[in-house]
This record gives C-alpha cells, structure tokens and sequence, in this order.
C-alpha cells in the first residue's frame, strides 16, 4: 500500500494562502523542506509570515522566497546568516519580530499542546520583554509569551512510514517536531516512505496524528552538503 | 596566563584559563567565538558538550569525507557525536537550557557591568535581528562564564559601571576571563581573584571601568 | 438499535451505534465502560486508538501467556501495539489531546445537559479522588460522543436541564447516545436525530428531563 | 567501568528527607520505582509529599507508603485504586490535591523546563479551577497552573547506559522522563546498566544531565506481573 498521506509536489500550494502564517523547520539548512520552499518560490503565493529559526541564505532555502518578496513578516531568533533580510528590513518592507530561541521552541510547542501562553525566565530584564507582561513568581521576573501557531507547518524528516510517523537523521529534528504539533496543516518532505511496521513504536519521534501530508524529496546528501538532484 | 599583545594567543590564553574552570562531568554549552577554542584545552578532563540544536555529547569536527551536514552544532560547524551522546528536539534543549540542567555556559560578552550583569546580543544603534540562544542560557544555566578581550580593539573599556549595551537579562555572571585577569562575582560586587603574569592590579584598574575588591 | 431492557445488551447497543460515528483513519480516546466494548463494532474500518498513558495504536487485548504488565492502556489493562504504534510519555501524550490532534473521544457520562455541557467525574457528596484524563478529553479532542444510559438504574433522568453533578469543563459535547436515542448538540439546543426500534418521541419525552428539538 | 551513578539500595535513604516534595513515576505499577518504594517503606522518613498518578494499592508501590503513615499530601490525578487513600483522607489526616492528568504532566514537565506557570483550557469551569485564577486569551477561558517540582524524583526505566541516560520498555514511561527533568535530586531504577555506546543516541528517552543516581531493581516480569526477586 502506498501512503495516503503522500502528496505531489505540484500539490503543495493548495495549501498554502497567502497572508498566512507558515512555520517552516531548520536549524540552518538542516531540517529545512529544501524541496517545498523550492515549489512555494515558483508559486505566486504572497505576504506570508514565516516563523523560522532563521531566513536561509541568499537562494538557498528561505532565502528564496525573501529574495522574491513573498515574506511580510519573519519571526525568528536569527536573522543575520542572511543580509537581504536586513536589508528588507531596513527598507522597511520586511517587518521582524525577534524571539529567544527557547522561547521560541517553547511558543512553538506550546501552540501544539494547547497551551495559550507561558511565563519564561528568558528575556526579563532586556528589550525583548518591552511591551510583554512581566511577573513574579517566588520572587523573580517571568515574562508571559504567547503559544506560536500556524495555518500550515513545512517540515523535514528522514524517514516516514506510510501512516506519516516520522524519524529523523541525526540533528535534523531540531524544530520540526514541535512545528508538526503547532500547523494547522503538516507537510513533511521525506527521504522515504517505508512500510507500516518499519519503524520501532519507541523509536518514532513525529507522530503520525500531527501529520497531514507527505512529500519526497528532491535533495541528497552529497559531499558534505545538501545537493538538489537533477530528475 | 600571558598577556601578550597577539590576539591569537590571547584567546588561546583565554580559552585555556576558561577550562581550568570547568569541573569533571560536567554539562557544558560553549558560545560562538573563545569558547569553541575551549575543547583543545581539556586535557584529560571530560565534559559533556551540549549543543542547542539538540545534541548532548558533541564531538570534535569530521574528517573532510566525513561531513554529514545533519549534524551539526549551534554555530552550524559539521561535528561528531561521541558515545554516550543523545539527540533530541529544539523544545526539549531549551527545557534542558531553562530548567538549569546545563551545568555551564562559556559565552562571549560585549560588556559586563561591575554587578555582573552582561551584554551579549546587540550594539547600540545597530540593526537587533539576531539574539539565538543567547538569552535563554544566560537566564538558566547553573554558571554563566564570560570570556572577552579586556578591552575592544579601539582600547575601551568593556567592563563598565553600567551597561550601555542592551542587557542579556537580569542573571548575571559567575566568572570573567580576559587577557589580563579574572574576576568572580557575588551579591552585585565584583572581585579581581587573578591577574596575568606581567600585568599590575594598576593596570587592570587603568583599563576596567568598573568598581572591583582585590581578592588576589 | 433494540432498546431491550437488558443491561449488557443495551451497552452493546449503545457501543455498536457509537461505533457507526467514528470515520475511517481517526485518532480516537476511548474511556472506560461503554466506550471499550467499541472495537468489536468497527467491522473493516480502521481507526487509531489513543490511549492516554503514552500509545497511539492501541491493539486487542493479548493472549493470556503474552501479558506485558509495561504495555497497558489508560484503563490499566493489558494491550497490544498494532504495526505502525507509537509510544511516547504522559507529557506529550495530552499535548496531543489538549492540542486538539484526537478526532474523537467517547466518553460516558453521569449528566448531560441540554446544552451538551457533561458531568463525568464526580458525584455530588461523595468524595472527589479521581479525574484522571476526563477533563483534558473533554477540553481538547475535536469531537465528544457520551455514551451512557438513559436514565440510572432507579430510572431518574441523566439528561437534565441544567448540571446538578460537577461540571467536566464548559466544552459541550456533539452528540450523545443511549440506548433509547441519539441526540445532538448545536448552539447549546439539544437536537434528537434518531431513535431506537420500538422507541417512541413520547417517552423520550418522558424519560429526558430537557428541552430538545425533535429532528429525526 | 561501572556506572558512576550508579548507588546501592541501602544508599537511597540519603536523598530523602522527612517533608521532602517527591515525584514518583508510574502509571499503576508500570513505570513506578518499586524498589525504591520498597526501601523507603523501610526508613522512618516521614511528611512526605507525594506527586504521583495514583497511590499504588494496598500493601503495592506507593500503598506501602501510605499504609505506614509515612505520606502528608498526595498530588495526583487519580487516588481509587487505593482504598486507603480515600480513608485517610477521611480521617483528615492526608491532604490530598486532585489535577486533571494532563496538568499534572505538563505542571511537571514545565518544572523540569524553568517554566513556572502556564495556562491551560483544561478543568476551566470545574470545581478543580476553583482559587485558580481564570484568563481569557481570544475569547476562551484557560486556567493558570503552576509547575510541580520535585525536591526528589524516583522514577523507573529499563535499560540505562553508565552515563545515566535511560530507555524504556513499552509505556513504562509515562510521567519519567517529565519527572526526570523536574526533581531536584532524581534516582533511576533499572533493570540493566549497559556500557557506553549500547544505546543510539536517537533512542534515548531521557538523557543523562536529568539523572542523578541509579538503582538495580529488585523487580522482574513474571507471568505478566511484576514479581519481586527473592534474592
């Protein structure tokens, strides 16, 4: 049985609208749905809200979509691996709102969990908590964060099994799991889709309730980096 | 520690000076710049390495052939995983971070006042739009050890009365380490506990402006 | 549905009908009771089962030499893992509920009111030991089917117009089978939109002490 | 080499105070330390208070503790199953706090993950809400609930490397690896301490920086129970 869950690529954009807000994974290019962000670029899908670690690099990864103005607002805890961004920023059509990135996993997470809102020790006493609501407890400041949801989650997976549970290839995870509880809508780019029985039950790290639709993948490994293959 | 006026070697001294810090087993998260020079100074202490992206036991970087670019470290650098070393998600390495499950954290600064307090993210009257993990550590590791040059390049002074750059939060530092001295802190007083060979408490005065009690 | 006043065969049929609510691929909770009689009803539809203390592909119960007292569901009972199971701890596994990714939870019920507003675990005088998951259930899956008597054993109303037992939490439930009916919930207004064979609205009428909507 | 962690069973006692907080893992008997259980039932440590799922059974896991007086307050989800419970409840001399199961797992692990406080939709417009304060986010009412610390955490795993990282068997995990992170002191019980290396780094459930000490159980699975070695 082939997985229901698996999509074509040339599917993607129905689920994405623009103006909405998209959580896409990656800890730099590791984790990122290299091959979904590459469809989304084709697309004219626009004034998206991108919450992602970071912006990619010029043409590569997010970066893309940056460079084609499809990006309204970027939420995120590092956006200087990429200078367009600040550029876009100082030029005034790219709003930022910048996160610790614990706090941003943990807003992330917490939109999955149904969890509205948290206080964390992070950020009390800087910048980043101006304008936020700050409280003590036993004595020491918290800030309150609001949970981080989104109308659809881009994320990247190693292996999944035709049911859409997921496991990863070493430090791939990163924010992709939590990005997978906090979409409204899931899309997963793969490596491969195994049978059912395949993976270990303990060993599974995305569950396949939080998964909504498959992708393969278009990149490989090779030579120490990610390299698109050519059909 | 030598205060010789190379900056190589001064972070090389600095780094060396920060590992004599660091206890045995313990859970440690190295920042990006002098701390990731921490590790070629460990000699046959062992530590954990945590790296933010969601690895506990990092290794030192791959052979060329053996780069794998899904594992990587919190600075994206290619590393190796050790034995013993558990990988896990984003949300779960911040509850490690925040919880105070990581024993230490080396992080460079910009400034630090005379309380202890830091900066470590942004310069005045440039763009904000990068702060990582910065903030999480510094609010919840056990130990917050800073490693800086003494003074900025231009020779001014980086510990100061109070900070002009935006403050890391209200945590603050544990341990200082530069070219020419340590410090600790406690109860909002700073403490001068070493100097490097060939420098003078006159001179760590001259360049510190800041309030500091001698403890040598 | 036969409404025969037979205690086991009215469960079964309360079960059986429940069975016919659930799609093809959803993740469903089952509480204790009724609900656990639901998978000898399912024929070839495939559903995913969640069981509150960490398994997503909850299997039949195992041959008696094949017990494995660490693979229970939330009802302490020994279970099988189906191919394709996941297993994951306490935490996450009510994120997945409160967070909305169950479909459906059935559930029984000690009161229901007629605006689907459900009383499950407490009754009034008596101690109030125990919750378990019921009010994370009721706060969080996307669709709530109660399944209960009725009325009690002494034959007094569950159905109710306002709570008189503890309140589960302000989430309403969508639908509610006995033995007699099937009722909806839309709006706070309590539609009835089935009822058993031999069933009259009349003593639907007499035996549900609310106000509902007849629309069969 | 041997587990530096790794302590004897008449060491326990050390790291229990009388009127200590004490998270102790289990859903029923899976999951629960009972050896651990087992030799505290032993000391004269006394006050306790005990977070927990439930409270074991009479003269079973957490029973045993409960029967000799030795618990003060019971933080749960669920207190039925023991009888003993409920009794001593009446008596007035156990104090008991009731959590909905949810809260009570994500109270835990947000103590393990320096969150002190979170809102949650579940028990809102309950009796269980009653002195909690009530929020409003978009419309919907979520109730504050504080973390659940842990000045001990006893909890219970299958295999654990020497390092102290622990994997489990089937869902023997449940609230564990949450407790893990939230007790101050946390010791393990294992069936098996395995050398370094045994374990993929992407198995481990709960990593060795939340692990204290750990202890051989006395337990073993025998005609579907957990049946006590007699030496």
């Amino acid at each position: 049985m082939a997985s229901k869950k698996e999509i074509s690529l040339k599917d993607i954009s129905k689920y994405i609208k623009d103006g909405d807000q998209v959580l896409v994974g990656g800890f730099g290019l590791s984790g990122c749905p290299l091959t979904i962000v590459d469809e989304i670029a084709k697309t004219d899908v626009k004034d998206l809200t991108i919450v992602s670690n970071n912006l990619g690099e010029p043409q590569k990864g997010l970066g893309k979509l940056l460079d084609n103005g499809q990006i309204k607002k970027a939420i995120g805890s590092y956006f200087t691996t990429h200078r367009g961004a600040v550029n876009a920023w100082n030029e005034g059509w790219l709003e930022i709102e910048l996160l610790p990135q614990g706090t941003m996993a943990e807003g992330i997470r917490a939109a999955g969990a149904g969890i509205p809102a948290f206080y964390t020790p992070t950020g009390a006493g800087t910048k980043l908590s101006d304008n936020k609501e700050v409280r003590e407890f036993d004595g020491k400041e918290y800030v309150l964060e609001k949970s981080i949801p989104g109308d659809v989650a881009l994320i990247r997976a190693h292996k999944a099994d035709e049911y859409g549970n997921l496991v990863y290839r070493k430090t791939q995870e990163n924010f992709n799991t939590a990005m997978a509880m906090a979409g409204k809508i899931v899309i997963a780019e793969v490596d491969e889709i195994v049978p059912i029985g395949e993976l270990n039950p303990e060993e599974i790290k995305t569950q396949h309730l939080f998964v909504d639709y498959l992708v393969k993948t278009r990149y490989e490994i090779e030579g120490g980096t990610f390299v698109e293959r050519t059909k | 520690m030598n205060a010789q006026n190379n900056a190589k070697t001064m972070r090389q001294d600095i780094a060396k000076r920060a590992a004599d810090e660091l206890g045995e087993g313990e859970v440690i998260n190295l920042g990006v710049g002098i701390p990731t020079l921490i590790p070629e100074y460990l000699g046959d202490k062992h530590v954990f390495l945590h790296s933010e992206n969601g690895l506990l036991g990092t290794g030192p970087a791959p052979e060329d052939g053996e780069i794998n670019p899904d594992l990587i470290n919190a600075s994206k650098q290619p590393v190796t995983e050790l034995p013993g070393s558990a990988i896990f998600d984003s949300a779960l390495s911040f509850a490690m971070i925040r919880g105070g499950h990581v024993d230490t954290a080396v992080i460079g600064a910009l400034q630090v006042d005379q309380t202890g307090e830091l900066a470590n993210w942004a310069v005045p009257g440039k763009d904000i739009l990068g702060v990582g993990g910065a903030m999480d550590l510094v609010a919840g590791v056990q130990k917050v050890i800073l490693t800086m040059t003494h003074t900025s390049k231009s020779g001014e002074a980086k510990i100061v009365e109070s900070l002009t750059y935006p403050s890391s939060g209200y945590r603050k530092a544990d341990v200082l380490i530069t070219e020419k001295a340590v410090f600790t802190f406690k109860d909002n007083q700073m403490y001068l506990v070493e100097v490097a060979d060939g420098v003078t408490v006159e001179e760590i005065g001259k360049t510190t402006a800041a309030s500091f009690v001698v403890a040598l």
